[in-house]
C-alpha cells in the first residue's frame, strides 16, 4: 500500500486521543454499520515505479504519432507544432495545482494570463469578449446555443451540417434537456444549403467557418437569415484558420464558438482540450462561465479578478444558463503563452503554411487513380475525398505504413463510406506528403 | 452585431511601442505589465520546421473575400520576454505546491509528481482521437480499466468517462434520469435538491429540463426527512444528494431517504464532490444510489489547474447502463463482433439506449489517465486510508478551532467542517471574508467562505489528508491568532485591510463589475 | 580526525519533531524552516519498484564491522512537504527566468526552453557512459560534430570536451602547455596573465605548476605592451588571455602580442570566457592564440544551473592536437582499426602525446548536447547576429550610464562595460555595493561588483544580446535613480540599508565567516 | 537564421543613432581589419524543431537503458531510481537558470538547497563540513589529494588501485601540474596491499569504500598507516552503500570524496555528474570550491551566504589550492532534493536492496559454467567476475540480447581481459536477473 499522507502512527494516535476516539474506524461511527465496506475488491497498492511501468506499457500500446505514425488526421483535433517552451511555462506547477481563483490576492498569476487569453480571443474573433474557457468545442456550442436561444426567446436552431458531426450529437444530447428544437441543414458541394431550412423563425443559427469538411463558404446568407428572422447567429471558428481567414465579428457573428486545442495543447486522445466563446458587449450578461475583469487593488494597482460573478450557478443557482464551474483554465493559460510565442506573424504563418501544405497533398492525392474530391468549395487546412474503396480500409492500411490517413466521414456527407476528410499542419514536410501520397496511392488500390 | 461594428472593433489599437515593457522581476510584488504591453511589433519568438513545401502565396490560396479583414495584432514578444512574463505571473500565483489549501469542497490536495509523468508519456499525450482501434487499444485498455474501479470504489454497474467536469457529470447524470424515466414511459418534472446544495445542482437540474424543488435541513445539518416525504410524489424524477454533505456531515439516515425516493419510483443521484471522504469505507451504491459523478480533479488528486481541466465520470445502477453516454470504450470478448474489432480486444461501442454524446471526444483523457495511476498506487488499502485521514485530518480541526469560532453543528464531521464567523462578526464586526483574507497573509489560502448558504459566515474548511499535523497546528493558530487579533483595539481596521503581504492588497472586486474591463482593450 | 571524534560527530541529534514544519508558503518572505525541521522521524516518500528479488538480512549480507556505526539520520518529510519545501525555495530565488542579470563576465543570456528538451531525450539521458561504442554512436556524433563547430568558432584544429568549466579548461590549456614545451624539450617555469585577469587563471597557472607573473594594463585597459615584453624570456611557457579582456576592451595589439611570445617560444592561451563578443567576428586562432577554453556556459546559453554544471571545452592548433587529453570520440573512417571499431562509424582514440583523462568520463555531457542544440539553431549568421546585438547591447548601456558614473575607459566597448562609482562614493559614501543591493530592489540582479580588481569601485555590466532596448532603458533608469537618490538627503541611508523588497534584507556575510555554520548540525 | 534576440531592426536603428555608428560592423571597428571574418563555414541556422528532430534522431542511434538495454553496468555510474519528483523541484527554472549565489539577498533559495545538501552530505560521511559540490568523483578526488598533500605538507601519495582507475588516471595527469608523487597499490583478492608500498613517509592515503571492484576493505591498516606517518586518511565512499555502511569518519577518515550521481542524477552518458567533498573542522580553510554558511539578514533573520569566500581563486588567486569556480550546484540540489526524498529509510532501503539483488545476480552468474569470482572480499552493489572469453566480448553479444553486461576490467585487476565488473541496484528485478543469467550463458560459451 502506498499513499500521500503524511501522518506517523504516533501523530494519528495522538490525534485521536485528542478527538477521544480509539482507532481509525471510530470516525465512521455515523456510518450505518450495514453499509460499512470490508473492502474494496481491488488490486493492492502497487509503488509508483510499477504504475508507471503500468501506465507506459498501456501507453506502448497506442501508436502515438510522431513515433510510430505520420498524422493527416484532423476533424476538430489538430497536430499543430508546440515549442518546448509553452508547456515549460504553462504547466509551471503555480498554474497547475492551484485552484479556481477565488482569492484574487493571491492568484493573481492565473487571473492575469487568462485575462490574456480573453484579450487574445477577442482581438482573433473581433468580438469584444471572451470567456475564460468552457470544456471543449462541443461544450462552447451547447452554450452558444443556450445563449442565443434565450437571447431570442425562440427555440428554434438551424445547424449546418458543416459543424463538426461529433460536435451537433453534443448538441442533441443536451436539447433533450433543454428542449431546444435543432434542425440540421445539409451541405451542397460543401457549403450549407440554408434554401432547404423547414423552421422560419430560428433563435440560433450556427454555421462553421472553416465547415467540417475543410470548406470556406460565404457567411453572408447566414447573416442575413439572422437579419431577416431577429436569429443570433452562432460562428464556429478555428482559431489558427482565423490567423488568416475574415474574422466571425466581421462576418456579423453575435457568438464566436470553437476548439482551441490548436493552441499549444498536445491530442491528448481528445482531452483535455479547450472550449473557445466570444460574443458581443450586449450579451456580456448571459456570458456562461467565467470572466476575468481588470480592476484595482486596496492601493490603486492594477488587478484582476473573476467578475460578474452574479452569472455563474453558485450564485444564480437553478436560474443559471449555464452550470459549468471546472473549467479548462490551464489550456486557457496554455492557449496564451502558445499565442504569445506565435504573435500575430506565426500564427498567420502557421495557417499559411497549413494551407500551403493542404494544397501540395490534395493535389498529390488527387493524382492517385480514382480519388475524387468530395466537394470544390476553397479549403485552408483540411480537405474531404472521395476514395474508390471504404475510407475506413484505407486507413487501416495506412496505419501499417506509418500515416493516420485521415478521418473517415459519415455518409451524411455524400460518400457513403468513401469518404475521407484529410488534414494537413504546418508540420507536415514534402518528403512525408510525398510518401503518404504514395503509400496512398497503394492503399485505394 | 453587424459588420461594420465588428470592423470596427477589430482595429485594434496598434500595441504601445514596447512601453515599459521590462524583463524586472516583481519578486512578489509590484505590477507585471501585458503580453499586449511587452508587445513590440517587428519582434517574434516562433520557429516553424522546414518543410520544403512548395510556398504559395496567401492570394492565390483564399480567395479575397475569405481573407482576414485586417492585419492580425496579437502580441508580439520575445522568447525570452514571453518566459519572463509567464514566470512571473506563476510567482503571483499560490498553489498546492507552494502551501496549504484549506478550501471546503474543493479537495485540494497534493498532486503526486508521477501522475504529472504519466500525463507526459508520448504514448499517451501524442495520440489522435479519431485514430482507429487498431492504433489506440493502449487507451481504450486504460479507460475500460478505470472505469471497472471507479465502478468498484463507488459500487456501480458501469460508468461514462465522457464528462469534463463534475457539473457536465451532474448534467448527464440528469439525461440519463430523463431518458430512465421516459424509457419507463411516465417522464416526470421535479427534481429534489437540500438547500446546502451546490449551485451547479440546481443549475444542472434546470439544464436537464427539470424543475428544483429545494428540501431544508435539519437543526443537525442532515436532510430533514418529514420535509422530503413532504415533497415526493410521482412527479418526481429524483433527488440529488451529496454524501457526506456539503456540511461535511454524514447523512445517517441515506437508507431511509434512498427508501423513500425509490418508493415513489424517483432515483437517487449522489454528487461524488465528497467522495474523499468516504472511500473504501462506504459505497455511494450501497446506500441506494443509482447514478454517482465523480470529481476526479478532488478525490483522486488530479491538479485543478487554477480552474480546470477536471474530470466528471458518472457511475450508475445495471438499470441505468443501456442509457450511458456513447461510443464507450469496450473490452471484446472472445466473439466480439464490434465493429471494425478485427483480433483487436477493445472496441467502442454506442449503448443500446445511449443518450448520447457528451463530449466532442472520449472525455479529459490525460486526466483520466492521471486519475487512473493515483488509484493504482494507492489500491484498495491506500484509498481507505486516504479517506480515514482526511477525515482525521478535519476532525483534529473542527476539535480544535470549535472553541475560537462557531460550530453550527456539534457533531463530528466528515472530510470538512463548516465553521461560522457569526459570533466574531457580532462582536467585532471581522467577517468571514476578512478571517479568509487574513489568513492568506498568513500563508495559507483561505476556506470555503460564505457557503454552503445554509450556514451564516460560513467558513468551510477541508485540509485533505496530505497535510500534516504540523501544518494543522500552524492553521490552527493562525485561526486563532486572527480571531484573538480581532477582538483587540486595532483588530477590526487591520482585518478589514487584510492582506498586506500578498502580491496585491485587497482586490476591488464591485469595480471589476461595475465598469467592466474583460479585455485589455477594453481598458478605459 | 581520530575515529572517535568522527562517532562523536555521527551522533547527530534525533531531527527537531516537527517544529514549526508548516507547509505555508511565503509568498517571496518570512523564513523558510529547513528539511531538518520539517522532518519527523517515521514519515517517508519513497516509493521503489517492486522486484521479486528474494530478502536477505542486512546482517547476512554486509559483515558486523562493515555496518553503519549508528542510524542514519538524513531528513524524514513528505513527497507534499518536500514539493512544498523546494518550491517555496524556488520563489526565493532570482533567475534568468525571472528578470535581467547584468552580471559582468558571466553571460547570464536567455537559455532557450528548447535546449531543456534536447538535455531530457530519453536516448541521450539514459546512456551509460560506460557502455561499448556500439551502444553510443549516437552521442559520439554528438560530440564529434560539437568538437568541429568548436574549432570552426575559434579558428583551431582539434578540442577536448573533457572539462567540466571553464577552470578545469584552462588548467587542461595548462597541462598542454607544460606537456608541449616538454616534448620540445625545453620546460619552462613562468605564465604571465595581465592584472586584470580572472582569478581561476592565476589559480590555474599555480596548479599547472608553474609560476604566475602579473603584466600591468595600459592607460587604455589593454595589455600593455612594452611591460609585457619587458618579461618575455625563454622562461615563459606563455600567457593566458582574454579578448576582449575583462574591461570588456578588445585588446587591438594582440597581433603583436601574440608575435612577441612566439618568438620567445611561447604560446598564448585564449580564456573564452568573454568569446560571446566576437562570434563570427574574429577568432582567437586567427588573432594568434595557441590554445583556447570556452565557456558553454556561457557563450553557448547552457543554464548556469545556480553556480553550474558548465562545460568548458579546450580547444587547440595543430601542434597541440597530439597531446589532448583521451580518450576521444573520433570519426572512423573507412579503413579504420581503432579497437572495438566493428563496423561503427565513431571511435574512442586517445592522442599519442595525450596528457591523460581530465574527467571520470566524457566531460559534462548534457550540457554538450545543449550547445549543440544551440548553434545549430543559430548557425553561422545567427552566432554573428549574437555577438553584434550583445555589443550593441553594452555599448548603449554604457554610452547611455557614463555621464551618471565614472567611465574609467572612455572608449566604445565589447559585450561588456566596466564603469565606476569611484566619484559617487567620494560625492556621497555610497559604494558600487550599495548599488547592486539597491538595483537588487528595482528587480534587477547587480552588475559584478569589485571586479576587474584594477578599477576602483567597479560595476561591471553585461547586458547579453537577449535583453530588449526596454529592458535596457528600465535598468538604465535604475540605475540612475540610484545616482539621483545616493545624492539626496537620506540616499546614502538608503542605500546602505538597501535592499528592502529582497526575500531577506542584507545578509551578514561578515558573521558567517565569523561564526563558520557550514551544516544544520553545527548551529550555535 | 534564428536566434534569441528581441531587436526589431527600427530598434538596432535607434541604437546605432544614438552610438552614431551606421552599422553593426562598425561596433567591431577596433579589430584589425586583417583578422576580421568572411563568415563561419558552418550549417546556416536551423528552426529549434528541426534541431530537435536532429537531436533526437542522435538520441536514436545510442541504445538507451530502459528502452533498449538493461543496465547491469556500474563503475562509478549507477542506475538508481529518480522518481518524477525529483526533475520536477530541481528543474524549476530558478535553479537552473540562476548564477552563483553572489547575492545572497535574491539567492536564498540556491543558498538553503546547497546549505541543506552540505548537512545531508555530513550526515551521511559523518564528517562536520561539505563543500557545495565539485565537477565529479574524479574532481574530488583530486581537490583531496591537493588539500592532503598541503595539510602534510608532503607529495607523496599512496593510492589504493581500488580507486575508481579513470579517477585514478585524472589525479595521474593533474600530478603533471602539482608534481604529487602518486604511488599505486595493487589489490590481492579485492582489498589493498598496503605492504607492497615503497613511499614510506606519504602525506596522502587513499582508499575507496566500496572499492572499485565493488569490495568492502577494512580501512583500519589504511588509517594506522596515516597515524604512523602523519598522512592525512582520504576515503572514497560511494553515497548509497553509505547508508549501510560505517561511515568514512567512523573509519577516520580526515577527508571523504565521492561521485554523487548516484543521488537522482540520470546516467547522462556520464555528465554532468556531482563531486562530493566532506572533512573534518581542522581543514575547513584548505576546503576547495564553494561552502555555504547559516547567517543573518539585517533584521535578525536567518539567511544563507557563500563564505571562507579567501579560500576561493577569485580573491587568494596565485595563492588558491583550488581553482574551482563553476561547479555543480544543480545536481547538488538535485541530490539534496533527492536525499529529501528518500529519507534515511529510503536510503538504507535502496543500498539494501542493491545488496540483494548482487547477491542474487552473483550467484546466478557464478553458476553459470566457466565464471568465477575474480576476488571474494565482501560486496555490496557490484561485484567482478572473470569470464572464460574476453569480458568485452560478452558485454557485446549481452548488448545483442537487451542487457548491457558491465564494465571491462583492465588487466590491472588479474582478470587479463576476461574481468567483468557487474552493478545490481535496486531498479533491477528478478525477472531481469533470471534474464540476464540465462543470456550469460550463452554469451560466455
Ligand atoms: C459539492 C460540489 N458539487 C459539484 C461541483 C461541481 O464540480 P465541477 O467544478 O467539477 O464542475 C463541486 C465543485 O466545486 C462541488 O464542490
Ligand atoms: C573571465 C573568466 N575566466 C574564467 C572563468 C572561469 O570559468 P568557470 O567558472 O566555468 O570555471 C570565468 C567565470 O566566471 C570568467 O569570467
Amino acid at each position: 500500500m502506498a499513499d500521500y499522507t503524511p501522518h506517523t502512527e504516533a501523530e494519528i494516535e495522538a490525534m485521536l486521543g485528542m478527538l477521544g476516539l480509539r482507532d481509525l474506524d471510530e470516525l465512521f461511527a455515523v456510518v450505518p454499520e450495514a453499509l460499512r465496506l470490508g473492502g474494496l475488491d481491488m488490486a493492492p497498492g502497487r509503488p509508483e515505479p510499477d504504475v508507471l511501468a503500468r501506465m507506459g506499457a498501456l501507453a506502448g500500446s497506442n501508436r502515438a504519432n510522431g513515433t510510430d505514425l505520420v498524422c493527416f488526421a484532423g476533424g476538430g483535433a489538430y497536430d499543430h507544432e508546440v515549442p518546448p517552451v509553452t508547456p515549460a511555462l504553462a504547466l509551471r506547477s503555480e498554474f497547475v495545482t492551484s485552484y479556481t481563483p477565488y482569492q484574487p490576492e493571491v492568484a493573481q498569476g492565473v487571473l492575469q494570463a487568462v485575462f490574456e487569453f480573453q484579450t487574445l480571443i477577442a482581438r482573433l474573433t473581433g468580438l469584444p469578449v471572451s470567456n475564460a474557457s468552457l470544456y471543449d468545442g462541443a461544450a462552447a456550442l451547447v452554450e452558444g446555443l443556450n445563449l442565443g436561444v434565450a437571447a431570442a426567446g425562440r427555440p428554434g436552431v438551424l445547424m449546418s451540417s458543416g459543424v463538426n458531426p461529433s460536435w451537433r450529437s453534443v448538441a442533441r444530447t443536451m436539447a433533450a434537456g433543454t428542449g431546444h428544437a435543432i434542425e440540421e441543414i445539409p451541405l451542397a458541394d460543401g457549403v450549407t444549403a440554408w434554401d432547404g431550412a423547414s423552421e422560419r423563425a430560428p433563435g440560433v443559427v450556427v454555421v462553421a467557418y472553416p465547415n467540417y469538411l475543410g470548406c470556406l463558404e460565404d457567411l453572408g446568407p447566414a447573416r442575413r437569415l439572422c437579419d431577416d428572422t431577429g436569429a443570433l447567429l452562432v460562428v464556429v471558428f478555428d482559431p489558427v484558420c482565423a490567423g488568416i481567414l475574415r474574422s466571425p465579428a466581421a462576418w456579423g457573428a453575435d457568438v464566436a464558438v470553437g476548439e482551441g486545442q490548436p493552441l499549444g495543447t498536445p491530442l491528448s486522445f481528445g482531452g483535455p482540450y479547450l472550449g473557445l466563446f466570444a460574443c458581443g458587449d450586449d450579451q456580456v450578461r448571459r456570458l456562461p462561465g467565467r470572466l476575468v475583469g481588470e480592476t484595482v487593488d486596496a492601493e490603486g494597482r492594477r488587478a484582476y479578478v473573476t467578475t460578474l460573478r452574479a452569472r455563474e450557478q453558485d450564485i444564480r443557482r437553478e436560474k443559471a444558463t449555464s452550470n459549468v464551474c471546472t473549467n479548462q483554465t490551464l489550456m486557457a493559460v496554455t492557449a496564451a503563452v502558445q499565442l504569445g510565442w506565435l504573435g500575430s506573424s506565426g500564427l498567420a504563418e502557421v495557417a499559411l503554411r497549413s494551407a500551403q501544405g493542404a494544397r501540395y497533398c490534395r493535389q498529390a492525392l488527387l493524382a492517385v487513380p480514382g480519388v475524387e474530391p468530395l466537394c470544390t468549395a476553397p479549403v485552408v487546412r483540411e480537405f474531404a475525398l472521395r476514395l474508390p474503396i471504404p475510407a475506413a480500409d484505407v486507413v487501416e492500411r495506412l496505419v501499417e505504413e506509418g500515416f493516420l490517413a485521415g478521418i473517415p466521414l459519415d455518409h451524411t456527407y455524400g460518400g457513403d463510406d468513401r469518404g475521407l476528410l484529410v488534414a494537413v499542419t504546418e508540420r507536415r514536410t514534402r518528403e512525408e506528403i510525398d510518401g503518404f501520397a504514395a503509400a496512398f496511392d497503394k492503399a485505394v488500390r | 452585431m453587424t459588420t461594420a461594428k465588428a470592423e470596427k472593433r477589430d482595429q485594434v489599437p496598434p500595441p504601445a511601442a514596447g512601453g515599459r515593457a521590462l524583463s524586472a522581476p516583481l519578486l512578489g510584488h509590484g505590477t507585471e505589465p501585458t503580453l499586449f504591453e511587452l508587445s513590440q511589433p517587428g519582434r517574434s519568438a516562433w520557429q516553424l520546421r522546414t518543410t520544403g513545401v512548395p510556398e504559395v502565396p496567401l492570394e492565390e490560396l483564399v480567395p479575397d473575400h475569405h481573407r482576414r479583414e485586417g492585419p492580425l495584432t496579437l502580441a508580439e514578444v520575445s522568447e525570452r520576454d514571453l518566459v519572463g512574463h509567464f514566470t512571473r505571473l506563476s510567482h503571483r500565483q499560490f498553489s498546492v505546491d507552494l502551501g496549504a489549501y484549506p478550501l471546503g469542497s474543493c479537495t485540494m490536495k497534493y498532486n503526486p509528481k508521477v501522475c504529472d509523468a504519466v500525463a507526459a508519456l508520448a504514448g499517451l499525450a501524442d495520440v489522435h482521437p479519431g485514430a482507429p482501434p487498431s492504433c489506440t487499444q493502449g487507451w481504450m485498455e486504460l479507460l475500460v480499466e478505470l472505469e471497472a474501479v471507479l465502478c468498484e470504489v463507488t459500487g456501480m454497474a458501469a460508468a461514462t468517462l465522457q464528462p469534463a467536469a463534475g457539473a457536465a457529470g451532474e448534467l448527464t447524470g440528469l439525461l440519463l434520469m430523463r431518458a430512465w424515466h421516459e424509457a419507463q414511459g411516465r417522464p416526470r418534472s421535479t427534481v429534489i435538491i437540500p438547500d446546502s446544495a451546490h449551485g451547479t445542482n440546481p443549475a444542472s437540474v434546470t439544464l436537464g429540463g427539470y424543475r428544483t424543488v429545494t428540501v431544508p435541513s435539519d437543526r443537525r445539518g442532515c436532510v430533514d426527512l418529514d420535509a422530503l416525504r413532504a415533497e415526493l410524489d410521482d412527479d418526481v424524477a429524483g433527488i440529488m444528494l451529496t454524501n457526506p454533505n456539503t456540511l461535511g456531515l454524514f447523512e445517517e439516515q441515506i437508507v431511509d431517504i434512498a427508501a423513500a425516493v425509490h418508493e415513489v419510483g424517483g432515483l437517487l443521484y449522489y454528487d461524488g464532490a465528497n467522495l474523499n471522504a468516504i472511500l473504501g469505507v462506504v459505497r455511494p451504491g450501497d446506500m441506494g444510489f443509482d447514478i454517482v459523478h465523480l470529481n476526479l480533479h478532488k478525490t483522486f488528486a488530479t491538479p485543478h489547474g487554477g480552474g480546470g481541466p477536471g474530470a466528471g465520470p458518472v457511475a450508475v445502477s445495471p438499470r441505468l447502463a443501456p442509457f450511458l453516454p456513447g461510443p464507450r470504450p469496450v473490452r471484446l470478448d472472445g466473439g466480439a463482433s464490434a465493429p471494425g474489432s478485427g483480433g483487436q480486444r477493445y472496441g467502442w461501442v454506442t449503448p443500446e439506449h445511449s443518450i448520447g454524446r457528451i463530449h466532442s471526444w472520449h472525455g479529459n483523457a490525460l486526466v483520466l489517465a492521471r486519475a487512473l495511476a493515483y488509484i493504482l498506487v494507492h489500491g484498495a488499502d491506500g484509498l481507505r486510508r486516504v479517506a480515514q485521514l482526511a477525515v482525521l485530518n478535519a476532525n483534529w480541526l473542527r476539535s480544535r478551532l470549535s472553541t475560537t469560532y462557531d460550530a453550527p453543528y456539534d457533531r463530528p464531521c466528515m472530510h470538512e467542517c463548516v465553521l461560522s464567523a457569526a459570533s466574531l462578526k457580532r462582536a467585532t464586526g471581522v467577517r468571514a471574508l476578512d478571517v479568509g483574507k487574513r489568513l492568506l497573509e498568513e500563508g495559507f489560502h483561505a476556506p470555503t467562505v460564505y457557503f454552503p448558504l445554509v450556514v451564516d459566515e460560513a467558513l468551510m474548511i477541508e485540509p485533505t489528508e496530505t497535510e500534516s499535523l504540523q501544518t494543522l497546528e500552524a492553521l490552527a493558530e493562525a485561526f486563532e491568532r486572527i480571531a484573538a487579533e480581532a477582538r483587540a483595539p486595532e483588530g477590526p481596521a487591520r482585518a478589514a485591510a487584510a492582506p498586506h503581504a500578498t502580491p496585491v492588497r485587497r482586490v476591488d472586486e464591485a469595480r471589476a463589475a461595475r465598469t467592466l474591463v474583460p479585455t485589455f482593450d477594453a481598458r478605459p
